[in-house]
């Protein structure tokens, strides 16, 4: 087993596309080091990409931001224009394990741990977010919900890894949210998680919407009808008793420890609704 | 004599006899003359019991005197968390 | 047998220099390498926060660190509270307000509870209970504790 | 004074008990400096590691070490093999448990272990063990396992106390039955007679600090041992026995305990570090990790119980019947007992009789949990008595009142009670605010009342009388929650001396005498007892001394406020010796100077306590969450209140845990799901409100200051209070913990369907 902490995105990716056998990216180590420790994985290389300057940073270009991937939760929380425009990503990244968590989770590893139930999944795919990959052959982006395609797999390839995070400039009167239901107030993976994120026009009424559902299915969904639900709507009581019915009918969860399919598939609607209420708030700047 | 009140598995291995008269001054007098006239009940003696005398419960205390026409019922040894 | 790392790190103010194992964790190193036992291993995989140190001035918890990332950065232990003469605040207020049984805990909980003064130094009961929701204790359901943290927060304040 | 001499607590001034001084292990526990169980090291050290059988139930035909034994680094591999083929009866389960024999009986069941120059090591000599297992059919559910053609355990079971023995080997250990009057003629004069099924999940202690201990084996056969338990004079005996060593010969010393609540009243890996210790050479130390903890180590039981009780319009309980079925995990001893004893203890009747079946599953061996047994119990009988008060439309404190055993009552599991405090404790709570506080939308509240035995059990204590007028107190039950502190009031208070003069610590097992675990609520009623009559033994010496120094009669001396005094004026004139100045003198008047006692202290006294819980639910989730809770307990008399409250607080709390969020889930493959703090979810700060204490004061007649022992029965009530307070919000009677919001959710969208109302 060996360990580098490299300076350099290329650098990381020549060591991420070289001979070593099991290769893994440390980015904040809160899964990467359970698994070691549960035997679900052994590298044979670990590369520790927190020593690249340009993946700890936050920056806004004209309203959009670059997320680079390996700034912590709590940096995030700590970024007042970027909580200002997407309270939903950060309170959804926010949420993921305790303080000690915070200090050292990421956007990045929360994607590409590609838990079906990552908090700050759900929040990002209704935000329209986009993760930057570098590879051997250069560098692409792919929208948040095309990263993950099952538990635990990913569209990245040999040698690749997730640069940064990109959130696209707020058009005026738009708020974000995310919700999740866990047993416990604190300190619990998500049964059911639900980011919206809408638009509204000077008249109040919904032009753009996305919704995203977490623990529901194999991996984060986006579901379209449950958008459609609220656009041209106002949002009021009716279209959110539909966007929860659609939202529902979207599930294809299963039973298993932390919950039952009946559980999931009522409870998405409810957190579907409830964090379109919240986004509806934020919207009209109420 | 001593009325003994006996409960739980002890009732049962006295032939579901709730109550049991033996002569005892002491709780070691009471086991050994119990464990006489009741066979079945030496196994569950040896595995432990408790003997409450006036609402007071002694596990191991054989020396224990046993004031005349005091309540004297025979439990199963307990033990706490 | 594995090759080695070589780091060179700050514990406590001190300079210190260890070699350690790829997979070993910061938590490892400071008990089994460096004596340092007052950082408690309750479950080793961040659920319990009594490994919890100061890493470059965050919370974090030392299970969840590879002793090898400690290459060059500030780390802050139980055992770094106190001066050589004086109790810190809430090390006082948790003796005082019996915010311990068991004892276990309490380092985890002294170090989550500094840092969390240290970012807000008058927290609501609310913010202390969720400030502290990744440190469990069995023991006291967590009243005294949270009573002692809002006391040695009033004393702080006082300066 | 008479060495059992009674203070009556509510007349007696104390001068320190009852105060709260700061701890004497206090400066070393926030400072990082305490050791505990996995903190010591020794030269030379190896590391321990277990193997545990992926499997549920399964013959362990053979077990092939060659691979790992030629591994470097591995310096010695045990199995059963390596303990003795027979051991007393009465260890034998321990042992079996300890390591698997025939079969493997639960997921996490040791085979076999390992010790290594490391950990790496270790766990890649695991890996080498070749085990050769004919998997079995399994069961894990109580009432599945007490069926007919249920897989068997232990083919030599025959359920014990049933006539005629059964023919048949089962998985039912025994069935135990006590009570008095016939509950049939008390339904037959109600005018309401409940009956309910309720069901609950085994739970674990849940102690942050995981087992673990420091073995050292010389060549000549002594060894020492480092562990964290609740007794480690039991620990020696044991690993003794299971190791085949002398018992002069194992010296065990307890470290600082992380928690017990019961489950470190055993041993686990204990005689493994010592029999890897004594293979290699080495001393070896043996860490359990948080998922062996779950999966290894001793939950409570999960439980199935009926219970049926009648009452009048005028609230007057007429009978009551309760059948209690417990699985243990897979050896004999589930508390099914306790819990049978304790289920209607809380009240007077005429009719009662409960049932209770100890039954064996693929799941580890249970251990004590706080009051083992009585939660459940008090789970389904609080519920029904709740349920009963609002068909006759009474007030639930109120319907307890008028049911509440008190002195002279005749006990449901057969002794009169004499002094006890259990109408104290109701009406203390119903003068209680929170008992009139409103509540807000979606919330209900919940009253139960519980009830605990205590224990007392053998102790030895050692005073001893320092140069300078300080006392070193020794006792022998490891300090599980300030006991030191509670121990150096009691010893001020009898010696007349300020708090911080005396010192406590706890002896290892060759500098002292025997003493029982700390277990059973035992340690303030039965170590304080022995450390006052300890007290007492020294101030008798003391006034000897004095006597000897102006040469009266020894009887002429009487201790007053730490000072020896002649009686009166006609024992002469002296001026008063002080501890100290007798301290001084103790070479020259006789050498040290000591007080002693070993006792078996019986007597401890029951302890009633009344919890109430105000619990909202999400109708929309079923999501609970607590808003308000108060416990009122009886302790007797209070020595270090904090530490009192501490206990109340504690056991509230996981009681919460407990009625809303633990449970152990197996898998249909019968393996543990949740072997983690993740998933095992006990109550994290921000789960729970303040917890308000309120401590009453009944003292018991069997301790000299009236001491009732206060750690166990603040776990019995939460369990039902909290379900009275989700079924009043939820409108629908909650029968089956935890209540997790799937479990409530469903249980209302079925009321909405017509299901049972409230």
């Amino acid at each position: 087993m060996r360990f580098e902490a490299p300076t350099t995105v290329n650098a990381a990716v020549k060591l991420l596309a070289g001979k070593a056998g099991v290769v893994r990216v440390l980015a904040g180590g809160t899964d990467l080091l359970v698994q070691m420790r549960t035997d679900r994985v052994a590298p044979d290389l670990i590369v520790d990409v927190k020593r690249i300057p340009s993946l700890r940073t936050v920056s806004a270009k004209a309203g959009a931001f670059r997320i680079g991937a390996a700034v912590a939760g709590a940096e995030l929380g700590e970024h007042k224009a970027l909580r200002k425009a997407w309270p939903g990503v950060v309170e959804a990244a926010n949420l993921i394990g305790s303080h000690q968590i915070q200090s050292r989770a990421t956007l990045a590893g929360n994607l590409c741990n590609a838990s079906p139930a990552a908090d700050s999944v759900p929040a990002l795919v209704a935000a329209g977010a986009s993760a930057v990959i570098a590879g051997p052959r250069g560098k692409r982006t792919v929208p948040i919900e095309a990263v993950a395609t099952g538990p635990g797999k990913t569209s990245l390839k040999r040698g690749e890894m997730v640069e940064a995070i990109l959130l696209p400039k707020r058009p005026p009167r738009s708020g974000d949210a995310y919700l999740r239901f866990i047993p416990r107030s604190e300190m619990d993976i998500a049964v059911v998680g639900a980011g919206v994120n809408l638009t509204l026009d000077a008249k109040g009424v919904c032009t753009a919407a996305r919704v995203a559902l977490g623990a529901v299915a194999e991996r984060v969904i986006l579901v379209p009808d449950a958008a459609k639900a609220l656009i041209g709507t106002t949002v009021d009581a009716q279209a959110l008793e539909r966007l929860a019915a659609v939202a529902s009918a979207a599930c294809r969860p299963i039973d298993d420890k932390r919950g039952t399919k009946e559980f999931r598939i009522k409870v998405a609607g409810v957190l579907a609704r409830r964090a379109a209420e919240t986004a509806l708030k934020r919207a009209r700047g109420t | 004599m001593v009325q003994v009140m006996l409960s739980g598995p002890l009732k049962a291995a006295a032939g579901g006899r709730a109550e049991v008269e033996v002569e005892a001054a002491t709780i070691h007098q009471l086991l050994s003359r119990l464990e006489k006239d009741h066979p079945k009940l030496k196994p569950l003696i040896e595995r432990g019991v408790a003997v409450a005398i006036d609402g007071q419960i002694y596990r191991d205390d054989w020396l224990r005197p046993i004031p005349p026409g005091s309540e004297v019922v025979l439990l199963p040894r307990m033990a706490g968390g | 047998m594995m090759p080695k790392v070589q780091v060179s790190t700050t514990i406590n103010g001190d300079a210190v220099s260890y070699l350690c194992e790829v997979d070993e964790t910061l938590l490892d190193v400071l008990r089994d390498r460096l004596g340092l036992t007052g950082s408690k291993e309750g479950c080793g995989t961040g659920d319990c926060g009594a490994c919890s140190v100061m890493l470059d001035g965050r919370v974090v918890c030392s299970c969840l660190v590879l002793g090898a990332e400690a290459e060059g950065r500030d780390v802050r232990t139980v055992e770094g509270i106190a001066t050589a003469d004086k109790l810190h605040p809430l090390q006082e207020k948790f003796l005082e307000f019996a915010a311990l049984q068991c004892g276990i805990c309490t380092p985890g909980f002294l170090i989550s509870a500094k840092e969390l003064l240290d970012r807000n130094p008058n927290p609501t009961e609310t913010e202390i209970r969720f400030g502290l929701a990744g440190n469990l204790c069995r023991c006291t359901g967590y009243d005294k504790i949270v009573r002692a943290v809002q006391a040695a927060a009033a004393e702080m304040r006082k300066g | 004074m008479p060495l059992d001499a009674n203070l009556d607590p509510r007349t007696h001034e104390f001068k320190v008990v009852g105060t709260r001084p700061l701890r004497p292990d206090g400066v070393d526990k926030v400072t990082g400096r305490a050791k505990f169980g996995a903190d010591a090291n020794a030269p030379g050290m190896l590391v321990g590691k277990i193997l545990r059988s992926p499997h549920p139930h399964a013959r362990v035909r053979s077990i092939n070490t060659a691979k790992a034994a030629k591994l470097p680094g591995v310096k010695a591999i045990v199995t059963r093999d390596d303990f003795p083929a027979s051991v007393d009866p009465s260890l034998r389960d321990v042992l079996y448990n300890v390591m698997a024999r025939e079969k493997a009986l639960y997921d996490g069941h040791a085979v076999a272990a390992v010790a290594a120059t490391s950990a790496a090591v270790a766990r890649k000599a695991l890996k080498l063990i070749q085990v050769d297992y004919e998997i079995l059919p399994h069961v894990t559910d109580v009432d599945a396992a007490m069926k007919p053609g249920a897989p068997i355990l232990h083919k030599d079971m025959i359920t014990e106390n049933v006539e005629p023995a059964p023919k048949k080997a089962s998985n039912i250990a025994g069935r135990h039955e006590f009570g008095h009057g016939d509950p049939e003629v008390g339904f037959k004069q109600a005018n309401h007679v409940v009956e309910r099924v309720f069901k609950t999940e085994a739970t674990h202690q849940g102690y942050i600090e995981p087992h673990a201990c420091l073995a050292s084996v010389g060549t000549d056969g002594t060894g020492e041992l480092w562990v964290c338990t609740q007794g480690h004079f039991m620990v020696r005996d044991t690993c003794a026995a299971l190791v085949g060593m002398d018992v002069s010969k194992l010296r065990v010393t307890a470290s600082e305990i992380g928690g017990g609540f019961g489950g470190k009243t055993t041993v686990f890996i204990e005689p493994v570090a010592l029999a890897l210790s004594r293979k290699a050479g080495k001393p070896v130390k043996l860490v359990m990790s948080r998922e062996e903890v779950f999966r290894a180590s001793g939950p409570t039981s999960s439980t199935s119980m009926t219970v049926k009780v009648g009452v009048t319009n005028a609230g007057r309980i007429t009978g009551g019947y309760a059948e209690l079925r417990f699985q243990g995990g897979a050896f004999t001893g589930s508390p099914v007992v306790l819990g049978a004893m304790s289920a209607f203890a809380c009240y007077d009747l005429e009719h009662v009789k409960v049932v209770g079946y100890d039954v064996v599953t693929n799941r580890p061996k249970q251990a004590a949990y706080r009051a083992p047994g009585a939660p459940m119990a008090a789970f389904a009988v609080e519920s029904v008595i709740d349920e009963l008060a609002k068909k006759i439309g009474m007030d639930p404190i109120e319907l307890r009142l008028k049911n509440a055993a008190k002195e002279g009552t005749k006990s449901s599991y057969g002794p009169k009670y004499n002094s006890i405090g259990l109408i104290d404790c109701l009406e203390a709570a119903r003068k209680h605010p929170h008992y009139s506080a409103p509540l807000g939308p979606n919330q209900g509240r919940g009253v139960a009342a519980g009830f605990w035995f205590n224990f007392g059990g053998q102790t030895c204590v050692s005073l001893n009388v320092n140069i300078d007028g300080t006392v070193a107190l020794v006792v022998g039950t490891p300090d599980i929650g300030g006991s030191r502190a509670s121990m150096c009031l009691m010893a001020a208070e009898e010696l007349g001396i300020p708090y911080d003069k005396v010192r406590a610590i706890v002896a290892d097992t060759s500098s002292l005498g025997y003493n029982d675990i700390s277990e059973g609520s035992r340690v303030t009623f039965s170590t304080g007892l022995a450390t006052i009559n300890a007290a007492r033994d020294a101030v008798t010496k003391l006034c000897a001394r004095a006597a000897k120094i102006w040469g009266i009669p020894a009887d002429a001396v009487v201790w007053e406020n730490g000072h020896a005094k002649p009686s009166g004026p006609n024992a002469g004139n002296f001026e008063p010796l002080s501890l100290e100045d007798l301290a001084k003198k103790a070479a020259k008047t006789g050498g040290p100077i000591a007080g002693h006692c070993e006792v078996n202290a019986d007597g401890a006294g029951v302890s009633f306590a009344v919890h109430m819980a105000d619990a909202e639910v999400d109708r929309e989730t079923g999501r609970v969450q607590i808003k308000r809770y108060t416990v009122v307990q009886d302790a007797g008399k209070a020595i270090h209140p904090s530490y009192v409250e501490g206990q109340f607080q504690g056991g509230a709390a996981q009681g919460i845990g407990w009625a809303i969020n633990e449970e152990y889930i197996y898998g249909k493959d019968g393996r543990l799901q949740n072997p983690g703090f993740l998933d095992y979810r006990i109550p994290v700060a921000s789960d729970l409100p303040m917890i308000d204490t309120v401590i009453v004061e009944v003292p018991n007649p069997g301790h000299p200051y009236g001491v009732r022992g206060v750690g166990e029965t603040s776990i019995v009530p939460p369990l039902a209070a909290i379900a009275n307070a989700v079924s009043a919000a939820a409108g629908v009677r909650m029968t089956q913990l935890p209540m997790s919001a799937p479990h409530v959710l469903k249980a209302m969208d079925g009321a909405k369907g017509g299901g049972a109302r409230r």
